[in-house]
């Protein structure tokens, strides 16, 4: 029973332990690390789900981290939001250390590996921490810890571009957190507590005042900064591109969501959806902005030949769509947005996933370097298709279910102007989806000055004869997503049930 | 008038530390040395922590420590928060710069202007080695 | 006489009485008394869905023994057609078959329902596509084409994307199958992978995706939020809405959107695909472009007008004669185009976009006779057009022979193709004794029931332009001398080939003779409305 | 009125650090200002912060600078007067301007509803801290609240702190220490 009730703080504290022993283990056996690190994250999802359980048995959960009641204690609050960004951020995070063991051998320096898996724990337990904790100065260390071993990681990657993308990361990353920091000194001294719970039944009686406002804006900048809503993606595209895949992969499906989770805890969490509409036009400004980054972050991945950068800028378009359907602010919308941050980690997860086994296989990045690929790997291929009808939104797939609810929720706010938006977002995303899906499918003939460069060998292989698939170790986890991405398009009861109910616990 | 010069004397603090914090950030954006980013971002910083610690001042306070004689201490809440956040900024600082040494030994500069010539430079050699790449298979074949 | 009564409002089917001799023939069927709405559930639909799916898999498994593989696609075209078939008396005694799959969200339902008018669609696909089975292997064979597996799944998966669009309850499964369709037959249009392949395979999906996201899309989250359901009815699912204040103006954007979004139905402005999509093998060309691609267009633009806004909706509007006049100048200006074109596969790709304007045109006059006139033609053309590109393949199969201009004589070496294709355009055309011409007299009757006599014009002059580019074929295949050095010597097409086209050839004129079947289905449509 | 004085040297400071062009001098003008920040923050009786800034930042982060230093260039680039007035330099420098101008007035904005400096009333005094001063000492038995409240009611938060320094560690090792070189390594033969 008593190790029940310590679960929201085991979901921490072990990753954290784990992250400490893996460098010191990993000079024995160089398997260990993803035993590990794979083990613990398996773990942490199997706590996370029955903490999800859990919120839906008997709501809100408020664990007292060393007894101390809140608001002078820190307190790890778990609700239907974060209960379930916190399955999505730890399923993704298992998935991909599953995934990860070749590819890491491949890209990572063999003598870096034990290193790369503490940091990749240290940065899943900063995430896991900013969605699990009910304190709003605690959030911003996590910040600092997921941000820090976020750098690290973005920095193994193999080429020198990499260095430069994490250093443009840090800053800009730095500066976003010291934005949140003054917006919780602003906050803190408006209200005198920390805690988000207390701060949400102090403020309103304060939303008057100037501090306020400050702080909210100050937070809105900070946050966009860290989830890269459009104007401020600056870093996100050359950190996707450089960094290892693996890393690229779990970045891109959980990071910026727990970015969307902070922005829609503080925007609804704390403040709560009447300032926005009575003090200052900060959703109007949202909905613009994540307007513009639905088109400009698709229109410019339409640009892009090399195939990592083109997903890096689909996310800032997805990521754009999350945004939207939380400003919105009505249930239906809420709703969509919520379940977009299951439905994009799933897709773009898959989708970096196949990247990185096209990486393993044959060390293309390019865009053109795919043609023909349907021969020679046929099922990473078929999960491309499958992630990437997701992103154009078609039916069955979990990109139109969020696409769904986000329209409706438009239109129920009365904001029927947004849909052609929408709907543009998904005509361009149909535009880089599907020229490369016809590239792999129906290969054209290339002059033959172009032969196609394959493996480091210099070997010409013909990619049409030859079939040669990723490891099963890589391809399984990836159809994996592949396949969630399908069955929570057909039947998406389940995580509808939970994104609803949190939606109407944001809303109220 | 007298408002004014009213708020001025009752805030001076946070004015000269919104001056501080902008400074830094000016620094932080517009300079194009890595190093001199990273000073601008730590002056931004530290400025933040002045603004927490004259937020926890009260007038006539001691410093929080248990004291017979003291009747008013000052607000110890704000002095823990940025024990932490001394400690996460330097520890920034430490990665920004083992990052700046890494780009040193790569790029030979610290320069943000000629590392983006130099990238450019690598985009077009790349390139070039992959034509060279494929002509020479082409031959081959 | 057939007399469909209808609760509150009683009438007949005019023309009935204006041609005695219909009544002699066509009265086999008696179906009196009410149309009790009886719902029966039932898998069946589903199955019929799934039969093909599951030949995709035995044709994946067996890609490389090509005629166990090409076995699989037979043997699922003869299920599912039983399987129609044995829904069929059902649906005569008046009654429904619905069939839910799964709530995908709520109020988005992947479900089944089939009434008479998705049976009548689907009973011509999947019997067309027993005839198209065999044709495509004697097409791909005596042409020896490449990736025959890859083209024989598509083949599967967009039939039965078809029939999910001919039997869909609502329009997110329409939506659904519709899209399906698009994904499924890009493939078959780009199959070639030439530089034109792709190229019009390009235009293709632009277009198809394009519009059936920007428009039918958005029209779907307008009707979604305006009226909560998106399920067919017979009355229409805007008029709460209406009647709860939804401005008209809101209405017609959606109803454009619609048919904005249906651009399948090949309706100018947005027939430029078809005509690029002519890349495609012929087989591809005539089930996907004469039968499964276009008529589901159309059978959606059917299913737009007549179960989501509902005649009387759209006749408050007046929206039904606009989209009349469109589809009389799509008819007209697309029948010119045919005239100027000198390959054959381009003139029959116009002459479809014509042709399918007919349909529209039909329904939009909102009257008994033309909704019964437009769902005949969505028959009749199919089995006149799919003849006509079956032999425009059996003549490139044999003589690779692509422009008209080359086809002097040609019937003298193909006597069998040319008659056959001589009977289709004669039905497109519309003389007696073909079944083109029910469609047509059912649509001037329509005409006169809406009162809008000037049209009538519109149908004659598209007849004789029907005329103007069909009747030069014949003749030059018949009454030209042979190019010089080539002889008059019999070549057929394989058997396999010929017999296809000479059954749906015999099919347009037994249409003529025993309609009996499609017409009560389609008369059963419009009793059901109201 | 030393208050004012200090307040304005680091002013000073700041802007002098920003603006060298020497690094190295930069980085002990940058220690400078931290160290007098330090003072200042003694002058606020926040004597455990003055400590660790003295130590940390003042201390640690410029050895680490100098050391980062050392290890690179000394100097800043001087732009040439043609290179400082290119379009894309001045519309840095505008663009960074609008930023910071824009950030410090609303800033200043929100200072116009703040509690005066020192307010005995102010919320932030009022609300939570209260029990830190008047309980600590009997739930936790240190005489620091500053050190009870770090290691006890916000215990977590050092965890946090302690973290994010493992992290910074790991990270530093792993960007500088030298690896050797994978034998095999696959990626040397591809261009891509």
């Amino acid at each position: 029973m008593k190790f029940i009730q310590e679960l929201p703080v085991l979901i921490i504290v072990i990753p954290l332990i784990f992250a400490v022993i893996i460098p010191l283990v990993g000079r024995l056996n160089r398997l260990l690390p993803w035993i590990i690190a794979s083990t613990i994250t398996f773990f942490c999802f199997l706590i996370s789900i029955s903490l999800l359980i859990t919120v839906l048995d008997t709501g809100r959960i408020s664990y007292w981290l060393g007894g101390w009641e809140p608001p002078w204690g820190i307190e790890y609050a778990i609700d239907y939001l974060n209960a379930f960004v916190l399955v999505v951020v730890s399923f993704i995070a298992f998935i991909v250390s599953l995934y990860s063991r070749r590819s890491v051998e491949l890209e990572i320096n063999k003598n870096k590996i034990s290193a790369f898996y503490c940091i990749y724990m240290l940065f899943i337990t900063g995430l896991m921490g900013i969605v699990i904790t009910g304190d709003i100065f605690n959030i911003y260390v996590f910040l600092e810890i997921s941000s820090l071993a976020g750098y690290g990681l973005i920095a193994i990657g193999r080429k020198r571009e990499a260095l430069v993308a994490s250093y443009n990361y840090l800053i800009l990353g730095t500066i976003a957190a010291t934005f949140i920091l003054i917006g919780i000194g602003y906050i803190y001294m408006a209200t005198g507590t920390l805690n988000i719970a207390d701060l949400q039944e102090r403020l309103p009686a304060l939303f008057h005042s100037k501090m306020v406002l400050v702080a909210l804006a100050f937070f809105t900048v900070g946050l966009s900064l860290k989830l890269a809503l459009f104007p401020l993606h600056a870093w996100l595209p050359g950190a996707y591109t450089h960094a290892p895949s693996v890393v690229s992969c779990i970045m891109a499906a959980t990071a910026t969501k727990v970015g969307v989770y902070a922005m829609l805890r503080i925007i609804f969490g704390v403040f709560r959806i009447e300032f926005d509409i009575h003090f200052i036009p900060i959703a109007n400004i949202l909905i613009v902005v994540s307007s513009m980054a639905i088109i400009a972050g698709s229109a410019l991945a339409i640009a892009q030949t090399n195939l990592k950068r083109m997903l890096a800028y689909s996310s800032i378009g997805q990521i754009g769509y999350i945004v939207l359907g939380a400003v919105l602010a009505n249930q239906i919308a809420m709703t969509g947005s919520i379940i977009h941050i299951l439905n994009h980690a799933l897709m773009k997860g898959a989708l970096f996933m196949v990247v990185g086994c096209i990486i393993y296989k044959t060390g293309i990045e390019d865009i053109s370097g795919l043609r023909g690929m349907g021969k020679k790997m046929p099922f990473t291929m078929a999960v491309f298709t499958v992630a990437g009808l997701s992103m154009m939104g078609v039916p069955l797939t979990v990109g139109f279910v969020s696409k769904w609810y986000i329209a409706i929720g438009a239109l129920n706010a009365g904001m029927g102007y947004l849909i052609p938006v929408i709907i543009t977002g998904s005509l361009l995303a149909a535009v880089y989806v599907w020229r490369i899906i016809v590239n792999i499918y129906f290969p054209e003939e290339l002059p033959k000055h172009e032969l196609q460069y394959t493996d480091g060998g210099a070997e010409i292989t013909d990619h049409k004869s030859q079939y040669s698939e990723a490891p099963w170790s890589m391809l399984g986890p990836t159809i994996a997503l592949a396949v969630l991405c399908i069955y929570f398009g057909i039947s998406a009861t389940a995580p509808l049930y939970i994104a609803e109910k949190a939606a109407v616990m944001l809303l109220q | 008038m007298i408002d004014v010069i009213h708020f001025i004397q009752t805030k001076f603090y946070y004015l000269v530390v919104i001056f501080l914090m902008m400074i830094g950030l000016y620094t932080t954006i517009a300079s194009r040395n890595l190093i001199k980013k990273v000073i601008g971002i730590n002056i931004f910083q530290i400025s933040v922590f002045l603004f927490y610690i004259a937020m926890a001042k009260v007038k006539h306070g001691t410093a929080p420590i248990l004291w017979d004689k003291a009747v008013i201490y000052d607000n110890p809440l704000p002095h823990v928060l940025i024990l932490t956040a001394i400690v996460v900024s330097v520890s920034t600082t430490a990665v920004a710069l083992a990052l700046i040494i890494n780009i040193y030994k790569e790029y030979e500069t610290i320069e943000e202007d000629s590392i983006l010539a130099k990238q450019e430079l690598d985009e077009e050699e790349s390139i070039l080695a992959k034509q060279k790449l494929d002509i020479d298979r082409s031959n081959m074949a | 006489m057939i007399e469909y009564r209808i609760p509150n409002n009683e009438y007949r089917i005019s023309n009935i009485e204006l041609f005695p001799l219909f009544d002699v023939l066509y009265s086999s069927f008696n179906f009196k008394g009410q149309l009790a709405l009886e719902t029966v559930y039932s898998s069946i639909p589903f199955f019929v869905i799934f039969v093909p799916l599951c030949a995709v898999a035995l044709i994946l498994i067996f890609s490389n023994r090509p005629n166990l593989r090409e076995s699989w696609t037979i043997l699922a075209s003869l299920t599912k057609f039983g399987l129609i078939v044995s829904m069929l008396p059902t649906i005569l005694d008046g009654k429904v078959i619905e069939c839910a799959i799964v709530t995908v969200l709520p109020g988005l339902d992947i479900k089944f329902k089939i009434d008479a008018l998705g049976i009548f669609f689907a009973l011509t696909a999947s019997f067309l596509w027993i005839l198209t089975s065999f044709y495509s292997i004697g097409y791909v064979r005596t042409l020896n084409e490449h990736a025959q597996t890859r083209y024989f799944i598509c083949f599967a998966v967009a039939i039965s994307a078809t029939m999910g669009v001919a039997f869909s309850a609502n329009m997110f499964t329409t939506y659904l199958f519709y899209e399906m369709i698009t994904f499924s037959t890009y493939a078959l249009v780009a199959h070639k992978e030439t530089p034109e392949a792709r190229s019009g395979a390009k235009v293709y999906f632009v277009f198809l995706f394009g519009t059936s996201v920007a428009f039918l899309l958005s029209a779907i989250f307008l009707t979604y939020y305006a009226t909560g359901t998106l399920d067919f009815s017979n009355q229409g699912i805007f008029n709460d809405a209406r009647g709860k204040g939804l401005s008209d103006i809101f209405l017609i954007v959606v109803f454009g959107l619609f048919i904005a979004g249906t651009s399948k139905a090949a309706m100018m402005p947005f027939h430029a695909w078809l005509p690029r999509a002519m890349v495609a093998p012929t087989p591809v060309s005539a089930f996907l472009h004469a039968v499964a691609v276009v008529k589901s267009g159309i059978f959606v633009v059917v299913k737009i007008v007549l179960h989501l806004f509902g005649i009387n909706l759209l006749n408050e509007l007046r929206l039904g004669i606009v989209l009349a006049y469109c589809a009389s100048f799509t008819m007209i200006v697309s029948s010119l185009i045919a005239l100027r074109q000198d390959n054959l596969k381009a003139r029959l790709a116009y002459s479809t976009v014509a042709q399918l304007s007919y349909v529209i045109f039909g329904v939009a006059l909102l009257t008994p006779s033309g909704i019964t006139g437009s769902i005949m033609h969505i028959v009749i053309h199919a089995f006149g057009k799919i003849t006509l590109f079956f032999c425009a393949g059996a003549i490139y199969a044999v003589t690779h022979k692509t422009k008209i201009s080359e086809l002097d004589g040609i019937g003298r070496k193909m006597p069998f193709t040319m008659i056959a294709f001589s009977l289709a355009s004669l039905s497109i055309i519309g003389i007696p004794p073909l079944g083109g011409f029910i469609s047509k007299w059912y649509l001037a009757m329509g005409v006169i029931e809406a009162g809008e006599i000037p049209i009538i014009a519109v149908l004659i002059i598209s007849s004789i332009l029907n005329a103007c580019y069909f009747i030069p074929i014949v003749y030059k295949a018949f009454f030209k001398e042979l190019p010089p050095g080539e002889t008059a010597e019999r070549n057929e097409a394989p058997a396999i080939m010929v017999v296809p086209l000479a059954l749906t050839a015999t099919g347009t004129l037994l249409l003529f003779f025993v309609p009996s079947l499609f017409l009560d289905l389609a008369k059963m449509v419009v009793a059901n409305l109201n | 009125m030393i208050d004012i004085l200090l307040l304005l040297i680091i002013v000073a400071c700041a802007i002098a650090a920003v603006s060298i062009k020497d690094l190295l001098s930069a980085i002990m003008i940058l220690g400078v200002y931290s160290f007098i920040m330090a003072t200042i923050f003694t002058r606020l009786n926040a004597v455990d912060v003055a400590f660790t800034e003295a130590s940390v930042g003042a201390g640690i982060t410029s050895v680490l600078m100098i050391a980062a230093l050392s290890r690179t260039k000394r100097y800043e680039y001087l732009y040439t007067k043609s290179e400082r007035r290119k379009p894309s330099a001045l519309f840095l420098k505008v663009l960074s301007l609008f930023i910071v101008i824009i950030t410090g007035a609303v800033l200043v904005y929100g200072t116009l509803d703040m509690p005066e400096f020192g307010d005995p009333d102010a919320p932030a005094n009022k609300h939570v801290s209260p029990r830190y001063i008047e309980e600590s000492h009997h739930e936790t038995g240190v005489n620091n609240f500053v050190t009870a409240v770090l290691a006890s009611y916000r215990g977590y938060d050092t965890l946090g702190e302690t973290t994010v320094i493992f992290t910074a560690g790991i990270c530093v090792i792993l960007l500088l220490r030298k690896f050797k070189k994978d034998d095999d390594d696959r990626y040397a033969g591809i261009c891509y």
